[in-house]
């Protein structure tokens, strides 16, 4: 996972603005996290889980992203796409802290963001069983002709091995649905390591048993990754039908709070991949670039880091659903299965 | 598109279950164009039973899909698109075949409205032929319901009445919430009667008395409440009056009118082709047990499947499963003597 | 490889019971090769509760397989291994994650043996933490033995105490069909418990009373056992006897042991954290309605999760879900006093 | 599908008594299928089904089994695979009048084949349900280290689109399991074409996605198929692997007694693939090759139809399980549970 850095910038059609937006993106997104597990380390919440690693991909793919427009499908490693398409450090904190205000009224574990405001889909924990209704949403779209709209959906490279993801990227292909699949492919799912998952190691070379294109991406990159996104959302919105993304990139962290690393892999496997992490070597290369000071940077910093203790503060303050919040949205109406 | 029919009046038409259901699943698609059909051979074929003949070319492949083999994605596909607004009809084209769809109906469909705090909701309906008694082996005769009944989130029914199909259909079809509609395959053509013109529903969660009687309340659903009628009539002559009670829906179950049977009656017998143990006779009792214990004169009795895996192929394992009229006779008497 | 233990004698150890699982499993992997472990994260992980940890390490990977993600194929390859003579223990990571393998389970293991006439079997286990109170949310909480126990061909286990958890899991391990053998995940370091040394096996299908009572029989499986064991205590203070029976097998279901204890309480409370439609309480409630009626001097109560899709993850919303042991207590003392 | 009919044939190492051992089980299946029908429109059984089309497919493939060794993970449409591997045409008459002596003791539907003895695993009518079961047979074969042994397993095109059918061949590829997963690609999935199933209508372009060999073969030549099967096999039995092969042929019939395919497809259509049926050229090049005669033949057809006589007469005098044998087999040894 090689990663270019050259001076001249080739910035694939963003501009300045947009290149400080997905790199404070990926700054916030360290930043939520750091809070995530440190809270739990606190004892305040009970289980946090980081996208380490994956800031490039998700802030770039984020940027590709029509909001308004567009449907998110996402996993729960999606911290910086959530956060890319207009949720905010608030509504995560709120999702951390299971907080009654919360989309999901703190039903859900924390990473289940949905949001039909940001035109984020609901989804359980259960992998792969969101992917149909991604390629279900993106039926809709075609079925109602609402050219220009297209769904991104995705998932880790563990969870391509279930059947559901068989039969959604199948029925996509067929139908030319308007979706983009995007695997995040960090090698590990939990202990697993790719080798164990398949036999060969690249997601996207499945895509011609579909009939659809594929294409495997530097997701260290985030400007690669915005192109290679964008890119396929476009053939997708216009018509082109589905394309399979494989986005490479690493999980720094352990799976979640509840996991330790150290039983599967080694510090040195981790520090290897450290080396490529693609915050500092995003930042170096918009700093040679031009399109941020290291003033700019130490002032972005600081602002994301107020962000994330502001969200916190007011997240934390908020109460939880009552007890009787138990019995809501079963079904709709009257009928109360409970009494 | 007409339907086929041998008596018509001003008001109502005479019609058998699966004309029933394909003029409902018709007037749906002419009503609402969200309306979408999807499932195996739905298509040109239009439906193995022949329910969607010639719906593809009046509406579409868009609003008919013929989908690759593929349970667990017909099902979820639906789910996304009742998530984004439109109003989607799954057909599963035998029962036994809705295993593999088990996680999109339990793990999402039912739970969709409920983990997103109403946000999201999943507005559909899985339509799915169930039942034995047609020569269909161990996995074409299975019923199902009771490995959903468990569900929160999820509504089943079962109508056993061509008017009960098109009311309670269109019920499914109107409802915000994911409703598992079962067919009996061997009432398709078996079982006629009038059905009402026009648009009309009829309330899921609500059973109906289709006979009334004074020593003995029969809860049954589906094939069987027909055969339990046919029995309760042979048992005319002997005197003996029984109740019959269609539930209709499953889940909700309409408790009201099972306890007020049972409270004129002061006994109870649940009939269902299912096995038994773990069956939907098994909450039916377990409820009176609670709630009308000391109106019983005699201990609830489930005539149900045996507890086996399915009923053969071979025709004296098939009839060896099912119950007949006359040994539902033999448990109405036993019961209405004790 | 030793097993953590807390005090040993000669004849028996203490342990909890996720270190009952893990001894029981290191002895069957030892004593018989044919013997595979299934799953996600079994190997280098040693399962996400540590219950293989370093059995790779000991076993190889040939016969601790860390399986891709997908859960169908995970007990399907097992009945494949089953059938070519292979005794598999399939993990599902979460009982929430076994949906999207019902049909490998209800379709093809239950129904194995049945349908071949004999000719081939599925002796293989699936095992699988389920229930509440861990924080688990919509998703790492359920209990999923009400979606499988109407179901002929399969067995199902959910043992409470270590010595049982033991003496299960070997029985499971030995029999020659499909045993869905439950673990409920708060129970796992919570309960300790005397596991006697050496191979012995408990029956499937016998309960067992783990408290005599004279005024009330609580018929309870899993965590709640264990809670309403507590319950009685703070009852024994009041003058009241309750005799609580831990089911430990769902299917088949220890109908003596239930019906003579009712018939010496008259009195029936079943309690289980699963909903209560359609649940296991449902079936016991049927079971002893139809063959104890005229013992009860109350009628039947259910005390079970109430009918909504799971509890949330907040603690409000898990704790409403759960009935604790003080609403376990006040239940009894009702009925008593009824 | 052209067929090559050259004079000169090339018999791939298969000697002059394979040759006509195929060719019978070719005229075998289809005086079978033959009998199936008629018995149906006789109102002697219920349903029968057929794999007209089939034939020199599943002939050409039965060869490449090693008898006593391999094992047949089937699917309902494989009469002549399951004759092939060793089932006798009384086997296939019990199954079909579904009588106590019936391996399944009349319990299945008909076609629904297995028998231990033959090495034919049992399946139910769930699609793709058997597939892992198949990889699973493989992987014991595998454990127990019994080289020289493999898994033949089959399913129609349609069947492929099954979670179930990914799931199976991505775990075969990660343990390079000894089996062959062999598609019978007839063009329906019951009225559904080809077209409506898969993007791209190549089902063996899927192995390069899971890291396995992919091979499309004419499925109407048995000697081509006999020659890719046993390649295939033989490369699993030593270690090499699955392989996923594609066989093309077509269903002559409609999908069973219960179904018209002429709400689907037209009798042109039908009439089109005819020219190539399997049987009469298959017949013409072994006579043009001299190894068989007229005579020869036509003294096979008589014994073919002989022996389906001999087989339907004998079936059909068979008596029915009792009643008491829907209690048995439930589980083993003493718990009735309907008790
Ligand atoms: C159906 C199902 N099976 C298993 C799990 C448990 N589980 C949660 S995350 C995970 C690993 C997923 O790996 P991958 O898809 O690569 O995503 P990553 O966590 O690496 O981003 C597993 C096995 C689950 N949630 N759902
Ligand atoms: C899980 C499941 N879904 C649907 C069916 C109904 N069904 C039986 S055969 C068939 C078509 C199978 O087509 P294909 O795999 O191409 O095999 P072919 O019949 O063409 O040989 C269908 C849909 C089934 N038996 N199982
Ligand atoms: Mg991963
Ligand atoms: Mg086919």
């Amino acid at each position: 996972m090689a990663v270019k850095t050259s001076a001249a910038l080739d910035k694939r059609g963003l501009n300045d603005e947009q290149l400080r937006q997905i790199f404070r993106n990926m700054l916030l997104q360290r930043q939520l996290d750091n809070r995530g597990f440190q809270l739990n380390r606190q004892g305040k919440v009970p289980f946090a889980l980081g996208s380490e690693g994956h800031e490039a991909l998700q802030a770039g793919a984020a940027m590709a992203f029509e909001r308004g427009k567009d449907i998110l499908a996402p996993y729960y490693r999606d911290l910086g796409l959530c956060l890319g398409v207009g949720l905010t450090p608030y509504e995560i904190m709120l999702s951390l802290f299971a907080r009654a205000a919360d989309h999901n009224g703190g039903r859900q574990f924390p990473n289940h963001y949905s949001s039909k405001a940001a035109g984020i889909l609901s989804f359980s924990s259960i992998l792969a069983a969101h992917i149909p209704h991604a390629v279900g949403a993106a039926y809709a779209i075609k079925y109602r002709q609402e050219t220009g709209r297209a769904v991104l959906c995705t998932c880790g490279e563990g969870t391509t091995s279930e059947g559901e993801w068989h039969e959604s990227l199948n029925f996509a292909a067929v139908h030319k649905l308007p979706i983009v699949f995007l695997v995040e492919n960090n090698l590990w799912a939990i202990s697993t390591p790719v080798e164990k998952q398949m036999a060969q190691p690249e997601v996207w070379r499945r895509a011609a048993g579909y009939g659809i294109p594929g294409k495997r991406f530097e997701g260290f990159d985030p400007i690669e990754t915005y192109a290679t996104v964008k890119e396929a959302l476009d053939r997708a919105r216009s018509g082109g039908g589905p394309t399979l993304l494989e986005g490479m990139c690493y999980r720094f962290l352990a799976h979640s709070t509840d996991d330790n690393d150290m039983t599967y892999r080694t510090k040195d496997e981790v520090a290897e991949h450290r080396k490529s992490d693609p915050v500092p070597r995003f930042e170096a290369r918009l700093v040679e670039a031009g399109v941020l000071s290291d003033a700019d940077v130490a002032a972005m910093r600081k602002d994301v880091l107020h962000e994330t203790n502001d969200a916190t503060d007011r997240a934390e303050a908020m109460p939880f659903a009552p007890a009787e919040e138990l019995y809501t949205h079963v079904y709709e109406g009257a009928w109360q299965p409970w009494q | 598109m007409a339907v086929t029919s041998s008596e018509t009046t001003a008001s109502s038409q005479t019609m058998n279950n699966v004309e029933a259901v394909r003029a409902t699943l018709y007037e749906a698609m002419k009503s609402d164009d969200r309306t979408i059909i999807l499932g195996e051979d739905v298509g040109a074929r239009g439906n193995v039973f022949l329910i969607t003949k010639d719906f593809i070319d009046e509406f579409g492949p868009e609003r008919v899909i013929d989908t690759p083999i593929a349970e667990a994605s017909i099902v979820g596909i639906a789910v996304g698109m009742a998530m984004e607004g439109l109003r989607p009809i799954a057909e599963i084209q035998f029962a036994d075949f809705i295993y593999p769809s088990f996680n999109q109906i339990v793990g999402e469909a039912a739970k969709t409205r409920y983990r997103s705090n109403g946000e999201y909701t999943c507005p559909m309906v899985i339509r799915t032929p169930y039942g034995g008694g047609v020569r269909g082996a161990l996995s074409h005769s299975v019923s199902i319901e009771a490995l959903f009944y468990h569900v929160p989130g999820l509504k089943i029914v079962a109508p056993a009445f061509p008017a009960d199909v098109k009311g309670l259909l269109n019920a499914a079809i109107d409802d915000p919430d994911p409703v598992l509609f079962l067919e009996h395959k061997k009432t398709y053509r078996l079982i006629k009667g009038d059905v009402p013109k026009g648009h009309y529903t009829i309330p899921i969660g609500e059973a109906n008395v289709v006979r009334p009687g004074t020593q003995l309340s029969v809860v049954s659903y589906g094939l069987y409440v027909h055969w339990a009628l046919e029995a309760t009539k042979s048992l005319e002559e002997e005197g003996i009056s029984v109740e019959v009670i269609d539930l209709r829906s499953i889940r909700p179950m309409d408790k009201a009118t099972i306890l007020s049977s049972v409270e004129k009656t002061r006994k109870l017998l649940i009939i269902h082709e299912d096995n038994k143990f773990g069956g939907i006779g098994a909450e039916i009792s377990a409820m009176v047990a609670e709630e009308a214990l000391f109106h019983l004169d005699a201990p609830i009795r489930r005539l149900c499947g045996p507890d086996v895996p399915a009923m053969g192929y071979a025709q004296p394992l098939e009839e060896a499963f099912m119950s007949s009229p006359a040994q539902m006779a033999d448990a109405m008497r036993e019961m209405v003597r004790f």
